[in-house]
């Protein structure tokens, strides 16, 4: 294996960027952008055998600062995370570049946007220490702004309030890296790890703390989580559905390198919150099924396509936290698999919503209903994408929320698979109700002459939902790489086959139960379609409407508030307590900068002078 | 050979002198002569710089051996400063703007041979003068617009100006009466251990609150955004970046060499971070592009007030490379707003008009942010681990929160530039000409900088030895010879 | 052995509908399916009258439908019998025949009381609709003012046995005279009554289209719905606007 | 296990819970008219409805959607079947846990939620919106009592809980608590009054129903049978010790289904809301208590 195979990428990398910045505009640039992500993807996935292997990829790009060599090398967590960054931002760039692209005026920026956020998430997977890893950071912050700000207005909006809490964590994680270059006098992963018992219990427990708000505010976890959906749901459709399906995942690479790689797992575990009140583990497996449940929740309230799938996005993140902190094999590779599970099937699905905003203006779920007649591919994904983030079998959400609430159970944490399982229900009350507002029910009459939308959008849509579905197939295609990670983490590696994995106390062989499935659905079709008469399709006015007639101007979708029974209990729950939280931090910083500002433009200064040199000097008399 | 450098000072002095004469006879092109002196300096400082070498140097005027005779104290940091002063004020000597009157070309060369001046002098009366030359040049300088708003800043300027110099004239007669000397090296010798009493604290905060005027130190900087809104750009960008830097150089030497009591570093972190504070705070809310800059301005001189008092070498290195970073990119930014000057909400869709100018303007911004990889993130972070090796870790939180809200407002500025709007066309704003050579020659230098940066991280940490190393300094001005009497004391 | 019969549409296109002649394992199946059909009946009161009171009793403890399989059920969709108590006013009359034609066949009709027989004692009333079987095939009637419930349980025996022997066919002839039936209602809706199902395309699909399915009467129907162009969106819109003229008049 | 073996199992094990659940469900309408002093219906009533429905010679679709979900439905609960152990036949039990059987159930109620939803109808969107509400009150509960008995057990192989209670003690013993609450749940589950919001019938007309005719009709008569045996099953494995042989198997089955039968006859139907609120206060709280128990003693 050459050395080298990292710099092709980041070459390929740079030429993506040229391209997209000079020549974004043309027609057929979406194309050749796809292919050189694919190629970039291909470069990895041909050099993974040496990943699994334990071995890097290693790349000449290197400096020396501060004493501290900082280098990029893609290990095997990195080399995944990059796939499906590649598959996300290839399928993205198919998904823009057919005729949306012509009608899309900033087409150039999407373009180059995305390329210089792949760049930035290449450089931050493939950093090996604290200092590359903020600085990747940083321009993954940075680019994020950017592509999340492209459409303006509202977006704009969600943009800024997401580089304020992108710089929040920015400068908490700036904070938690002096305190350990203070302690270790190192940046490296390696040399903190083996320093790290210097610190100070307090001063672990602070940088943990930081560690987690920095990095967690990237994937929006409590009490963080305001700026995530509005900023993802705004975009156009490529943007929308790569932001969603791996751009907030940076924040759980770093966390995942850092809290099981850098401050262990087992650290974690020993350290206490102040006056022993809980375990810093359980306070972040807490944290992360609040991050779960809440979003979740507010999600079932939205009436708009794309948040509702923007806060899902926000509550997944919660799951795979949830994974990865349990301190469990099983959990840990439920948790990075559902990255890239989530990745597949939030892409997917938000290609399908925005497939049918494309052909109907809208994505408000209170304006659309029975579309599955007219647009029956996306449709289709919708239905793949929708399955898989609810978590039901045979989909591959099932298979790493599966090995989460194991996790729980084997832990011992029943309160927590309790979460999880709630979380999921809400999850399969709201992405329902997606589904039946948008694709079933009434078809509207100026939805009459609706089309599929064509194949540069549903192609890239198709291959999405089959992804979701082979590797809900077969997940030990993606287990592969987890036992991998996590044997050069060196934490217990999951055992695992390719239909699943063998616990001794409850397994799961998807292979048998997608196998059984399908032939039970078989089943089923050869009783339904067999037995009886065929069956003759009526029109949707053709109803039981208690004797009344049915009208097509008058055409009853039940869509709006759609849990009217669930949402009179439960509503007094939404408190937006961290809506106001944040706007009394804004009215007080607007008050202290008002006061700022007076003290120097309004106020009397030689009077200031005058009082500081009497105050000095009396306090001079005092020493 | 480098008792050339004197020359530094004398000729900027004389050439102000001559150049109503020469103007006579040059008309227009007596400008010229300015950047040739300017040029001449760049030369005559490069050559110093490796003569300099390890050991500092130092230049008896008059031949009078310290302490009694007059010197000018070379080593690394001046050099430094003298050579960044020499370039930003080539970069931004008015000769190409149109009808300059002579009389800016003498202020311009008045402020310079004070600014070298206050550099190189050794003892403190001599920093005074120079201070009290550069201080009425500026004030000439700040009003040469010769607008009601510009008299207004201007006279606010003089007031504090004035009170500052007779706070610092005040903490010289102290430190003289109780010791008998100006000059540094001997009174660092003295102060440390024999003024460590009241009068010895009365005369460190004169001092420093005498100086912290230009330094932009927290209470005395009330004049900074008036005077920076309505001077003339280029004026301001000298004030903001060059002579408020050498204001906190003198405060550095102060504080290393004289004052080296914990006492007076809280004191300065105190100011600094509510400079800093304050400053974010006021540009957050400073609806005037140049006012924003300007408190910004307020809020980075904090930080570097913050490194100096640290007081340790980490500390003189971090305080270094932020003046040297802020001190290279607040002039551009001033060049680049200047004609920006007015409500920032006009300025919604900027990029469109002036596309690279509004790049050039959020590159450095963001810089001055510090946003990795920029060189103001390499600056701040060794501001941040000096603060941490000396533990303060609640400056540290406060230093960061403050960074916030800077992110806050010129982000904000950011979206406005970047808005889809068409500006109206009267309101239209370009940025061009004259100003964009500077700019991007500082922003070149800065950026290509950080190519270099390791070898300038070396540098500086070889300066900061240097500066932070007071026997050196004794021993450099006083010679071997280290029978100094008391004074009378 | 096919004999088709050609037949006329409405787009005058010839579509050829086969009619099996069955052989015995069909015949043998229709019986089982017969017999299963006779004791499994799902019912869908159309409580108009005042005879509706009687069926209470007859499915509680004293008189227990369900012990001959019989169920009420609250969606034509679900049901097999389709109950009529007591009169029918017009008004009532289009809600009943839009419900009777949701059926799913083999569906059955029983008319209870004697309104439906003739009217009873509103056969002066300008707003009833006296003979239900000029509107829909009516299977039984149960007659009486009101009938007992041992009345309505033995016409629903009786039910059973003709449907167990496949005589109960009467459903058919709403799909085979369809003609006769529209003509009926148009008589008192006026011309442009419709209603969502589409019975002639229904009794195509399910071979069931007879020579007196189309005439008159359908040919107002088709003509009505040409001229307003709603094939595409289907009855509904054509209600409305039948309604809307109506209430211009 | 042989293929021959297995395959014979995968056509045995749907077709058994087919015929235990005819009689099931058979027992619930004979104990109900008992209760309301009626005869009730004959013995293979059940049998006759839904073959009676599948002979109709009208079948009505609303879309490839409306089949497609009948057709999720059927297939869901067949593959429920198989990774339940019965006694004699273990299926795919060891391949497949007991969150995989939880969430094997789901996918019918999601396939009969899409066919629903292409039936256009709004009684019927509203039975579902109710159907999952509904799931979302009972399942609370239920997984409660699902991860204490998983805790207690400590594994989630049902084939292992079945062993482990017959070396030990059945479940019922000895969590006396989750097995109350998880009753309590299953009657919440099998949609009998008081919680049968989503059906209905003199609101909502049998809300997702409604538009149900034919063999459509006949599919849900046959989702019901299966459910109720998978639902006992589920109970009778997780805590009275599964079946030793089927002779003292279905009794078991008939048990679990006859409690909530012989008590839902004399209740009325809650409102939405109060199912929410109940099943979120009684028997979670039991639910609850019961894990509390286990937790303190393991």
């Amino acid at each position: 294996m050459s050395v080298l195979d990292l710099d092709h990428v980041f070459f390929l990398l740079i030429v993506n960027i040229g391209i997209a910045v000079l020549w974004g505009n043309r027609p057929f640039v979406g194309k050749i952008l796809t292919l050189l992500y694919i190629l970039e993807g291909l470069s990895i996935l041909t050099s993974y055998h040496v990943l699994l292997s334990g071995a890097v990829l290693s790349s000449s790009l290197t400096f020396t600062v501060m004493q501290q060599t900082v280098q990029w090398q893609l290990g095997v967590s990195g080399g995944f995370f990059a796939l499906i960054t590649f598959m996300a931002a290839g399928l993205a760039t198919w998904f823009s570049s057919g005729v949306w692209a012509r009608s899309y005026a900033p087409i150039r920026l999407l373009h180059s946007y995305m390329a210089l956020n792949v760049a930035a998430m290449l450089l931050l997977l493939a950093s090996n220490d604290f200092l590359g890893l903020f600085i990747a950071w940083e321009l993954v912050s940075l680019v994020s702004f950017l592509i999340i700000a492209i459409n303006g207005g509202r977006s704009a909006k969600a943009a800024y309030s997401y580089i304020l809490y992108a710089f929040l964590g920015a400068m908490a994680i700036l904070l938690a890296l002096i305190i350990i270059w203070n302690a270790t006098n190192s940046f490296s992963y390696v040399e903190v790890r083996h320093h790290w018992s210097t610190m100070s219990v307090n001063r672990q427990l602070i940088v943990v703390l930081l560690l987690i708000t920095g990095f967690g505010i990237k994937m929006a976890i409590l009490p963080f989580h305001r700026w995530q959906a509005p900023a993802y749901a705004y975009v156009p459709a490529p943007v929308a559905a790569f932001l969603g399906a791996i751009s907030s995942r940076m924040g759980l690479f770093a966390l995942f390198i850092v809290l099981l790689q850098v401050v262990g797992i087992d650290v974690i575990q020993t350290l206490w919150l102040p006056f022993e009140i809980i375990n810093m583990q359980t306070f972040l497996l807490w944290l992360a099924a609040l991050t779960l449940i809440i979003p979740t929740f507010i999600a079932l309230r939205q009436t708009d396509a794309r948040l509702l799938l923007a806060w899902h996005g926000i509550g997944q993140g919660g799951f795979m936290l949830l994974g990865i902190l349990s301190a469990n094999a099983l959990g840990t590779a439920g948790g990075i698999m559902h990255v890239f599970n989530h990745a597949s099937y939030q892409a997917a699905l938000f290609f399908a919503v925005f497939s049918v905003s494309y052909r109907t203006g809208t994505a408000d779920l209170d304006r659309l209903g029975g579309l599955v007649t007219r647009m029956p591919i996306s449709f289709t994904v919708m239905l793949v994408g929708i399955i898989g983030l609810a978590g039901l079998p045979p989909m591959n959400g099932f298979v790493s929320k599966w090995l989460i609430y194991k996790a729980l159970l084997d832990e011992g944490m029943p309160l927590l698979f309790l979460a999880a399982v709630i979380g999921t229900l809400g999850t399969i009350l709201s992405v329902y109700k997606l589904i039946h507002n948008t694709f079933l029910g009434q078809l509207r009459l100026e939805h009459e002459n609706i089309k599929e939308v064509p194949w540069s959008m549903s192609i890239p849509m198709m291959i999405l939902a089959s992804i979701v579905f082979i590797t809900g197939y077969f997940p030990g295609l993606l287990l592969e790489s987890i036992a991998a990670m996590q044997s050069t983490l060196g934490i217990s590696v999951v055992d695992y086959h390719l239909g699943g994995v063998n616990t001794g106390k409850g397994n799961l062989n998807m292979i048998v139960v997608v196998s059984t499935m399908l032939m039970a659905i078989g089943m089923g079709a050869l009783i339904f379609f067999v037995l009886g008469n065929p069956r003759k399709q009526v029109t949707q006015w053709d109803n039981y409407a208690g004797g009344h007639f049915l009208t097509s101007d008058m055409r009853y979708q039940y869509s709006h508030n759609f849990y009217p029974g669930l949402m009179r209990v439960i509503s007094p729950l939404y408190r937006n307590t961290i809506f106001w939280l944040e706007s009394a931090i804004v009215s007080t910083v607007q008050f202290m900068a008002h006061i700022s500002y007076a003290l120097f433009m309004q106020a009397n200064y030689l009077l200031y002078l005058i009082l500081l040199v009497v105050i000095s000097l009396l306090w001079v008399l005092a020493v | 050979m480098q008792d050339s450098l004197i020359l530094l000072v004398v000729l900027p002095l004389l050439l102000a002198f001559l150049l109503p004469v020469i103007a006579r006879y040059l008309g227009n092109l007596s400008g010229l002569t300015g950047s040739l002196l300017l040029l001449f300096n760049i030369l005559l400082l490069a050559n110093a710089w490796n003569s300099v070498g390890y050991s500092p140097k130092v230049i008896l005027l008059g031949g009078f051996a310290a302490p009694l005779g007059i010197v000018f104290y070379i080593d690394k940091l001046n050099m430094l400063f003298a050579i960044l002063t020499t370039i930003i004020a080539l970069l931004l000597w008015p000769c190409r703007t149109h009808n300059t009157d002579v009389r800016e070309y003498v202020l311009w060369l008045l402020l310079l041979a004070g600014c070298y001046g206050v550099i190189l002098s050794g003892d403190l009366f001599n920093i005074y003068v120079f201070y009290e030359l550069l201080a009425v040049a500026s004030y000439g300088l700040v009003t040469l617009p010769a607008t009601g708003a510009s008299y207004i800043a201007g006279f606010r300027y003089l007031m504090i100006s004035a009170l500052g110099s007779a706070f610092a004239l005040l903490g010289i007669a102290l430190i003289y009466s109780f010791t008998g000397s100006v000059n540094i090296a001997h009174l660092a010798q003295i102060i440390p251990d024999h003024l460590h009493h009241i009068w010895g604290y009365s005369a460190a905060l004169l001092l420093i609150i005498g100086f912290g005027v230009k330094a932009e130190l927290f209470p005395v900087n009330f004049w900074v955004a008036e005077v920076y809104s309505h001077a003339d750009k280029r004026v301001t960008a000298l004030l903001a970046g060059v002579v408020s830097k050498i204001a906190v150089l003198i405060i550095l030497r102060f504080i290393i060499l004289l004052f080296p009591w914990q006492d007076i570093f809280n004191f300065l972190l105190l100011l600094g971070i509510i400079g800093v504070i304050v400053g974010e705070f006021a540009a957050f809310y400073a609806q005037d592009l140049l006012r924003l800059l300007a408190f910004s301005s307020i809020a980075q001189s904090g930080l570097v007030i913050i490194a100096f008092a640290c007081a340790t070498e980490a500390g003189i290195m971090a305080g270094i490379a932020l003046a040297i970073h802020h001190l290279l990119l607040k002039p551009a930014l001033f060049l680049l707003a200047s004609h920006c000057d007015r409500s920032i909400n006009d300025l919604a869709g900027l990029a469109k008009s002036s596309p690279w100018a509004s790049a050039l303007f959020v590159i450095l911004a963001l810089s001055l942010l510090g946003v990795p990889p920029l060189p103001g993130f390499w600056a701040k972070l060794l501001l941040l681990q000096s603060l941490m090796a000396e533990q303060y870790l609640l400056l540290l939180v406060l230093v960061l929160l403050a960074t916030i809200v800077e992110a806050a407002y010129l982000f904000r500025l950011f979206m406005l530039f970047y808005q889809r709007q068409e500006m109206p066309e009267q309101k239209r704003i370009t940025i061009q000409g004259q100003e964009l050579y500077p700019v991007i020659t500082l922003s070149g230098i800065l950026l290509l900088g950080l190519f270099f940066l390791p070898l300038f991280m070396d540098s500086l940490r070889e300066i900061a030895m240097q500066t932070s190393n007071i026997e050196a300094y004794i021993n450099t001005v006083l010679g071997k010879v280290q029978h100094i009497g008391e004074g009378n004391i | 052995m096919k004999d088709v019969i050609p037949i006329q549409t409405n787009n005058t296109e010839t579509i050829a509908v086969s009619k099996n002649s069955k052989n015995i394992y069909q015949q043998a199946i229709d019986t089982f399916s017969n017999f299963c059909r006779a004791r499994s009946l799902f019912v869908l009161h159309y409580c108009t009258g005042c005879g509706a009171i009687e069926l209470p009793p007859a499915m509680t403890s004293r008189f227990d439908m369900e012990r001959l399989g019989i169920q009420p059920m609250v969606t034509p969709r679900q049901a097999d019998i389709l109950l009529i108590t007591g009169y029918v006013s017009i008004k009532t009359l289009k809600r009943v025949i839009l419900t009777y034609e949701q059926m799913q066949g083999p569906k059955y009709v029983i008319g209870i009381c004697s309104c439906t027989v003739n009217g009873g004692m509103y056969w002066q009333s300008y707003a009833t609709a006296k003979v239900l079987s000029e509107y829909l095939p009516v299977d039984m009637y149960i007659a009486g003012c009101m009938p007992r419930p041992e009345a309505v349980l033995t016409g629903l025996q009786q039910l059973m046995k003709k449907i167990e022997k496949g005589e109960a066919n009467s459903w058919e002839n709403y799909f085979k005279r369809y003609d006769y039936y529209l003509g009926n209602q148009q008589h008192l809706f006026g011309d442009t009554w419709h209603t969502p199902t589409d019975i002639l395309e229904e009794a195509r699909h399910y071979h069931l289209y007879g020579a007196e399915s189309t005439g008159n009467n359908t040919a107002r129907l088709i003509k009505y719905t040409v001229e307003h162009d709603l094939t595409k969106l289907d009855a509904p819109l054509r209600e409305k606007d039948s309604m809307t003229k109506r209430g211009k008049k | 296990m042989s293929g021959q073996h297995i395959f014979l199992e995968l056509i045995l094990m749907p077709l058994l819970a087919f015929m235990i659940g005819l009689f099931l469900v058979l027992m619930m309408r004979k104990v109900r008219a008992r209760i309301e002093r009626r005869v009730g219906p004959p013995f293979l009533q059940p049998l006759w409805d839904i073959i009676k429905l599948y002979v109709k010679k009208m079948q009505i679709s609303h879309g490839v959607i409306h089949d497609l979900g009948i057709i999720m439905l059927l297939g869901g609960y067949i593959t429920a079947e198989v990774f339940l152990p019965v006694p004699g036949m273990s299926g795919f039990t060891s391949q497949g846990d007991i969150i995989t059987l939880i969430y094997l159930m789901m996918v019918p109620s999601l396939g009969l939620a899409l066919g629903v939803g292409q039936c256009a109808n709004p009684n019927g969107s509203i039975g579902i919106s109710r159907a999952l509400t509904a799931m979302l009150a009972y399942d609370i509960p239920f997984i409660v009592v699902i991860a204490g008995a998983c805790l207690y057990y400590g594994t989630t192989d049902l084939t292992e809980i079945i062993a482990l209670q017959k070396s030990q003690q059945w479940g019922l013993l000895s969590m006396p608590i989750l097995a109350l609450a998880g009753l309590i749940a299953i009657h919440a589950m099998l949609g009998k009054e008081p919680f049968e919001i989503y059906v209905a019938p003199a609101e909502i007309a049998t809300g997702p129903m409604v538009e149900m005719s034919g063999k459509y009709l006949g599919s849900l008569f046959v989702m019901q049978c299966l459910q109720i045996y998978t639902i006992t099953v589920l109970y009778t494995s997780l805590f009275l010790g599964g079946g030793y042989t089927w002779f003292d198997f279905i009794p078991k089955l008939f048990l679990v289904a006859l409690l909530p039968v012989m008590i839902t006859v004399i209740f009325p139907r809650y409102k939405t809301d109060d199912v929410l609120r109940w099943l979120w206060k009684w028997p979670t709280g039991l639910a609850l208590l019961g894990l509390a128990i286990v937790v303190l003693q393991g």
